[in-house]
């Protein structure tokens, strides 16, 4: 995820390193999850035989599974799964990974979009008007907001959401979910508190990064007073001229909350009921459902490294700098 | 207090009033007050250059004429007259209306006065539109592409459509005059315009702003630390120190006698095309001082060789003709000793 | 033809009593307002547990019957009283040597899958429970060496090689006795769990396993006219706070498997109803009696006397369960009374007393790593501190603790088995060392006879009186310690009516409807 | 000497708004290190001095009293064991991982980071690799998964959530690393035939430290609502051993009918995280502007 730095050619120059790249993490993080898995303790056989385990079944369904062969070996068999698009099935019920996983990515996927659109939602005003004076009331304010969502973990924040909009005010539903395709406002609804929640951490980091590089724009940068020279008016100051150069440190951050916010689901969806692959993995992992924490890992991983990669290019497309590289400047 | 110039008699001034009319200003920012009484008058389609070392206050002149005092500055007295009308106490949105129409500027760095993400054109038709709502978006284009031509921009329907970093730092500075002067200002302060730039680009700056000065009938205000630049291209000097103008006049006079020591030694610190090879550069010695806390008299007294204790003790008034006044308790005499010892 | 006509007249009468009278239970919450009206839908919610798969014959953790019982129905069934009644089964009969039954099933009953329901199908279910690879969650119910006859299209002959007077229980209340379609069986292979075909009065329509599953309406339903409901959601829920709120806020008519503390919380709601069925299953501390420090019977008495079970009911559990000395709950015919000779009841001065004479005591009990057992666990290390008795807590997963127990590999275990009414389904598997895993390693002649006896004999009252003398012996070898036993409690509001609650954790659905509101 | 280079106006003027500016937020600093201090004293000294109820084994009859009830001045938990004591040996335990957690994350991560960014070519590819891989995998997935095998003692949940930091403070040594690289003494030194430990040791590691140790205090903030979180997920340290995080995840059960159950913990937790972040926040500024 090394930004879009060093030396600088045509936008899809560098997507062959880039997928090279892509490919070499999803493995490391393959590599990573399997070894961490097989090498712990805990035995696969007896959690999923439950109490009816005799030694005898334990040691049938061992071989079974084939987790006596030796670590590598079944890290080989595994990837020669993945290539063939087969990531192997539940230990628990036989469920395709694949049909586990793709069910569930698309909500824990809309949650994150949804949670980054809020945050991003909030953040572009309120620095805006935060850096209208810089160190006034409304700059302190959203420093102290910014500070406590960071203080505050997302479950207690959930919980207080649920407490106040879904009881007291009866605005949003507190658990379940509403496929997007069945019946578009009714996913809206229950996916807002959910997006909420998760959107409190990277609202702050926003409008942190914002507020900053905002305001070092209009001290240090000459456009600014050019664009005062011209006479324009101070909102449009802040919206047309300095926003704009503020969007590429806020894609790299939006990259790295990306991966945060996938892990930070996992609580959210636990507490709203949202069926996505965070609690997926939670359950899996309790009943040392082997495949499916893989698959789920392996899937998580790709759409972070995606993501990233996607932003990369997107450097080269926003910046002019970047896209007309070849001038005689 | 000094009584104000009268503006000299050129019959053009008499019925039109100077396009840009400083008396008396005062600006302070925070506890340090950097322009003390400053008056200057520039009449249409003149240029005057406003000379000093950096620090003098000469730049922070120019952006109070703009309204465009950094956070904690105001102006604490005097008054500030463009076109005749008195715009020291707009309010900002008074003030949006007048810059750019009115009043334009230029800066010393071309490489970042551009917003680097947006077109050239883009930026150029924003400043035409501001101030003239009414006209179509063809319109706007036209009169941008115009405005490239006249600042001398070859292939301009190609350069509308590139971005800054596309262009050279010359042609940048051509284009940051172009949005100055897209709504034929009054005046045209150009704040040290080619500092950043070479020597070539430099002359054709220049050269430039003479040309629209006489085409636009536009007053420019070119504020520099190189005494020669005023020589070779503005109509007036003005010579500033510890915020004040120590010295102004016509560029002849003021070059060729100059009354003020200061004057004198700013012009012999720069290196003349036939001073002898190897030659050491004559330096004025000391600081320029701390505006915070001015010295009581003349503030270039500790730095000047003929001072005197009158020089200490008083602050010398404005005086000599109204054409060529100076501010010294001993002005250089007519072929007095031109190289100090 | 004219048994199996009293048959249908007995499954009507038992539906009347059940949709009318509502059963026992306090609070007038279910006498119905106005006449069932068909059509609408309902949510149900539950946190802290979650389901695997809607497979009969495969182990599950922590299964959620309400479901299984949606999607399928048993030979028999229990009713709110406690009493088994035919269902798909319309009559069963024992033979007079008791080695044989017969069962008369239901004419004209097809799985949701077009299967027809017969003779076949029971066979094919039964033998599957039993196969060994199989490995079936709850086939320890059945005894291993039955042998299932199709003797015609709607006849079933069960030979056993000696009485099971438990039978009947384990067809009416525990997986055994659930009818799935041979034929998706077939189709479906390892996947099954997740196209579950019955012949329940609901069919499953779409589910993201574990976290919710959407149940809608078996339009040709072997019983006519039900169910009322069109559809059915059942969401598992990570933190029980907010399963509470979503039944408060309206997004949910019933909670399932509601805490003491959800019960507490909700008590000032007045649109939320409490259903409370007397307990079946008991909060227990499970001792390996193979094992030093609990291989002594001394040391097993002392635990019990350290107990407090009183104070434990009243604050821990504010008062909605109640203390116990049998290894079974109120709910059961075969329960005692509340106490038992013998039992070692809550006397700190005996518990020092026996503690001092084994030279001190200290052990770990392995535990559910859910904050409400962790709580649980830890008040009770507090009351046995007061007694000199050290308790560590050991916390694991669910499945680990299960798996850990099963192969005697802890001292102590902490366990609430979900509660049957017939003792021969959960109570002898744990303690008698002739059948079953035995976790406790109990080897007791004495109570392995009483258990067998149990199963054998015939008629309710005399394996009362079995049971009684079985769990006085259990008192006295105290192979386990009980904290107090444990109803299962749900919480629904006022528009859906008709649910039939069991004393199990099962409810039936087909007779529930949602007023107009 | 006049000074004849072109400085722009701003620089010329040291305006005096940016001159009050840091004092104000130094202020702020010494603010947020007193509170910080002031809890680390709370939580590790004041049991030791102040006599108070034990933290668990509480007494059942006492159990949910409301905060301000005579002899609980925070109340009791569901056990009618003491909060406030409770919240105080509860303190050390967030603090310990906060702490340790981020002592590793610096450690570790610093020393890979420098490593990359000095030494570059392969290594800096394959460490970079690694960073990738530990960051493209979502952190708390990362510490669930280990807290949930290796069990649930103090020690393992450092490590879940050191991994989380490590790779964090990774990118950031090796970005400072990289640039004080470029800096003409390191470079003069090199020339200059220095051993490479001796450079690492006397001119990169003073360089690069204080941009880590800034992050590091922001870092630990994150490691504390890191534990707190493996707490509400059943995999934090186990009752009746107390921490924050698990105080609140048994509290969160009866949040509507006693909501002091996880307030009390949440915000000793708040006040703390907003101290270290205020207290990295400034450091950070003053840093910048210098």
């Amino acid at each position: 995820m090394s930004n879009g730095g060093g030396q600088v050619h045509g936008i899809f120059g560098r997507l062959p390193g880039r997928i090279l790249r892509l490919v070499s993490v999803v493995f490391g993080v393959c590599l990573l999850t399997f070894v961490l898995i097989n090498a712990l303790p805990g035995n696969v056989a007896t959690a999923v035989l439950g109490d009816q385990a005799t030694p005898e079944q334990v040691a049938a369904l061992t071989a079974q599974l084939g987790l006596d062969e030796p670590i590598p070996q079944r890290f080989l068999n595994w990837l020669g799964g993945v290539f063939q698009g087969d990531l192997g099935s539940s230990l628990v019920n036989n469920q395709p990974v694949w049909d586990a996983v793709a069910q569930r990515i698309p909500v824990t996927l809309e949650l994150v979009a949804l949670a980054l659109l809020f945050a991003i939602a909030a953040a572009v005003p309120a620095a805006v008007l935060a850096v209208r004076k810089p160190g006034g009331v409304l700059d302190r304010v959203l420093g102290g907001v910014s500070f406590s969502f960071l203080a505050t973990p997302s479950f207690l924040l959930g919980l207080v959401l649920i407490l106040v909009f879904a009881i007291e005010l009866r605005w949003f539903p507190v658990s379940g979910w509403v496929p997007f395709a069945q019946d578009p406002i009714g996913n809206l609804e229950t996916a807002f508190l959910p997006a909420l929640t998760l959107a409190a951490t990277p609202f702050a980091y926003f409008s942190r990064l914002l507020r900053a590089d905002m305001a070092e724009q209009l001290t240090r940068e000459d456009y600014v007073t050019t664009a005062r020279a011209k006479g324009v008016p101070r909102r449009a100051i802040l919206f047309r001229h300095v926003l704009r150069n503020s969007i590429f440190p806020m894609m790299t951050m939006v990259g790295l909350t990306t991966s945060l916010l996938v892990g930070g689901s996992v609580v959210v969806e636990s507490i709203f009921g949202v069926p996505g692959i965070g609690l997926l993995l939670i359950q899996s992992i309790t009943s040392r459902d082997v495949p499916v924490v893989l698959g789920v890992v392996v899937f998580i991983a790709a759409a972070v490294v995606i993501v990233n990669l996607i932003i990369d290019m997107l450097y080269g497309v926003v910046d002019p700098r970047i896209r007309h590289d070849h001038a005689d400047a | 207090m000094s009584t104000p110039i009268p503006a000299t008699l050129d019959p053009v001034s008499v019925v039109t009033p100077p396009a840009l009319e400083l008396t008396e200003l005062r600006v302070q920012v925070g506890d340090a007050s950097i322009v003390n009484g400053v008056s200057l008058s520039v009449p249409p389609g003149k240029m005057l250059a406003l000379v000093g070392e950096s620090g003098a206050g000469k730049s922070m002149t120019a952006k109070a004429a703009m309204g465009l005092l950094p956070r904690g500055g105001r102006i604490t007295g005097g008054s500030i007259r463009i076109g005749g009308r008195e715009v020291s106490a707009l309010t900002e949105n008074e003030w949006r209306r007048v810059r750019g129409s009115e009043i334009g500027m230029v800066f010393q760095n071309p490489l970042r006065s551009l917003n680097p993400t947006m077109k050239i054109g883009t930026q150029l038709a924003e400043a035409i539109r501001l101030h003239s709502q009414d006209l179509s978006s063809a319109q706007v284009k036209a009169r941008s592409l115009e405005l490239l031509d006249q600042v001398q921009i070859p292939n301009a329907p190609r350069r509308y459509e590139e971005y800054p970093h596309q262009l050279s730092g010359g042609m940048r500075q051509r284009i940051v005059i172009a949005i100055a002067l897209s709504c034929k200002p009054r005046v045209l302060l150009a704040d040290e315009p080619t500092t950043a730039l070479d020597v070539t680009t430099q002359a054709e700056i220049l050269r430039l702003l003479g040309d629209l000065q006489h085409s636009h009938r536009t007053a420019i205000v070119l504020v520099t630390h190189d005494i020669r630049i005023a020589e070779d291209h503005a109509d007036r000097v003005a010579v500033m120190y510890a915020g004040r103008v120590v010295e102004d006049g016509p560029v002849s006079a003021v070059i060729n006698h100059p009354r003020m020591p200061y004057t004198r030694a700013l012009m012999t610190a720069v290196p003349q095309p036939d001073s002898p090879p190897h030659s050491m550069l004559p330096v004025i010695d000391g600081r320029p001082p701390d505006l915070r806390s001015l010295p009581v008299g003349c503030a270039f007294a500790p730095r000047c060789r003929f001072a005197t204790d009158t020089c200490t003790s008083a602050d010398p008034e404005l005086e000599g003709t109204a054409d060529h006044a100076f501010r010294c308790w001993h002005p250089l005499t007519e072929g007095g000793p031109d190289v100090h010892e | 033809m004219r048994v199996r006509l009293a048959a249908t007249m007995l499954v009507a009468a038992a539906l009347m009593l059940a949709g009318c009278s509502g059963g026992s239970g306090s609070g007038a919450e279910e006498t119905p307002t106005g006449d069932p009206v068909a059509g609408g839908e309902t949510t149900i919610v539950v946190s802290g547990r979650s389901w695997a798969h809607l497979d009969v014959a495969v182990p599950a953790v922590t299964p959620i019957k309400p479901l299984l019982n949606a999607v399928y129905d048993g030979l028999l069934r229990l009713t709110p009283d406690g009493e088994i009644v035919p269902w798909l089964a319309a009559s069963y009969e024992a033979s007079d040597d008791r080695l044989s039954w017969t069962l008369e099933l239901q004419p004209d009953v097809v799985f949701t899958d077009g299967t027809p329901f017969n003779a076949e199908a029971v066979k094919f279910n039964l033998e599957r429970q039993i196969d060994p690879d199989q490995r079936a969650g709850e086939g320890g119910n059945l005894p291993r060496d039955i042998t299932v006859t199709a003797v015609d299209e709607l006849t079933v002959l069960i030979g056993l090689t000696e009485p099971d007077e438990s039978l009947p229980s384990a067809l009416a209340t525990t997986a055994v006795g659930l009818m799935a379609s041979p034929t998706a069986v077939e189709k479906w292979g390892g996947e099954y769990g997740l196209h579950p075909v019955g012949t329940g009065p609901f069919m499953l329509e779409s589910q993201v396993v574990g976290q919710e599953a959407k149940l809608v309406k078996n339009p040709d339903y072997w019983v006519k006219g039900l169910p009322y409901l069109d559809r059915v959601t059942y969401r598992a829920l990570g933190s029980a706070d907010s399963a509470l709120q979503t039944l408060r806020s309206g997004g949910a008519d019933v909670m399932d498997f509601v805490a003491p503390q959800q019960a507490d919380a909700a008590k000032g709601d007045a649109t939320l109803t409490l259903v409370e069925r007397p307990a079946l299953s008991v909060n227990e501390i499970l001792l390996n009696t193979t094992k030093p420090p609990f291989d002594d019977v001394r040391a097993r008495r002392a635990l019990g006397y350290a107990i407090d079970q009183e104070s434990l009911a009243k604050s821990l559990f504010f008062g909605y369960v109640n203390p116990t000395q049998s290894p079974i709950g109120s709910g059961s015919w075969a329960w005692s009374g509340e106490t038992v000779d013998g039992y070692p009841a809550f006397d700190l001065d005996e518990a020092k007393k026996l503690v001092e004479e084994i030279g001190g005591l200290s052990f770990s009990v392995k535990v559910s790593n859910t904050p409400d057992y962790l709580q649980q666990m830890a008040a009770v290390q507090a009351q046995l501190a007061k007694a000199g008795i050290e308790m560590e807590i050991d916390a694991v997963e669910p499945s680990q603790k299960i798996a850990d127990v099963f192969s005697r590999n802890y001292e102590a275990g902490q366990f609430i088995i979900p509660g049957l009414p017939d003792p021969d389904n959960y109570v002898r598997p744990f303690f008698d060392s002739t059948a079953g895993a035995n976790p406790s390693g109990l080897q007791d002649p004495d109570l392995d006879a009483l258990f067998a006896q149990g199963r054998t004999t015939a008629g309710v009252d005399a394996r009362a009186e079995i049971y009684k003398q079985a769990f006085e012996r259990m008192a006295e070898v105290t192979p386990v310690v009980y904290l107090s036993d444990m109803p299962v409690m749900r919480l629904q509001n006022q528009r859906i009516q008709g649910i039939e609650y069991l004393t199990t954790d099962v409810f039936y659905l087909e007779n529930a409807w949602v007023g107009g509101q | 000497m006049i000074t004849l280079t072109p400085e722009t106006r701003s620089l010329a003027l040291p305006p005096p708004a940016r001159r009050i500016r840091p004092r104000w937020r130094i202020g702020q600093a010494q603010v947020a290190a007193a509170v910080l201090i002031a809890m680390a004293i709370a939580c590790f000294i004041v049991p030791l001095v102040v006599p108070l109820p034990p933290p668990s084994g509480g007494d059942l009859a006492e159990a949910r009293l409301p905060p301000l009830t005579p002899g609980h001045p925070l109340g009791t938990d569901a056990l009618g064991n003491d909060m406030l004591s409770r919240s105080l040996y509860g303190g050390r335990v967030s603090f310990i991982v906060g702490v340790g957690a981020t002592l590793i994350g610096l450690v570790v991560g610093g020393f890979l980071g420098m490593l990359a960014g000095y030494k570059g070519g392969w290594i800096e590819r394959v460490l970079g690799w690694l960073f990738d891989v530990l960051l493209a995998f979502p952190a708390l997935i990362l510490a669930l998964t280990i807290a949930a095998y290796l069990g649930p003692s103090l020690q393992n949940e450092i490590y879940a959530v050191s991994i989380f930091l490590i790779p964090a403070t990774a990118r950031i040594a090796r970005a400072s690393t990289m640039s004080a690289r470029k800096e003409e003494f390191i470079v003069a030194a090199r020339l200059a035939g220095v051993r490479e430990s001796t450079i690492l040791r006397r001119h990169i590691i003073p360089n690069i430290s204080s941009p880590l140790l800034t992050f590091a205090i922001l870092q630990c903030g994150t490691a504390m609502i890191i534990e707190a979180t493996l707490s509400f997920l059943g995999l934090g340290i186990r009752p009746p051993a107390p921490s924050w995080g698990n105080m609140m995840a048994s509290g969160q059960q009866s949040l509507a009918d006693a909501p002091w159950m996880v307030l009390v913990p949440g915000a000793f937790l708040f006040i703390t995280i907003c101290a270290l972040n205020l207290l990295g926040e400034s450091l950070r500024q003053a840093r910048d502007e210098r």
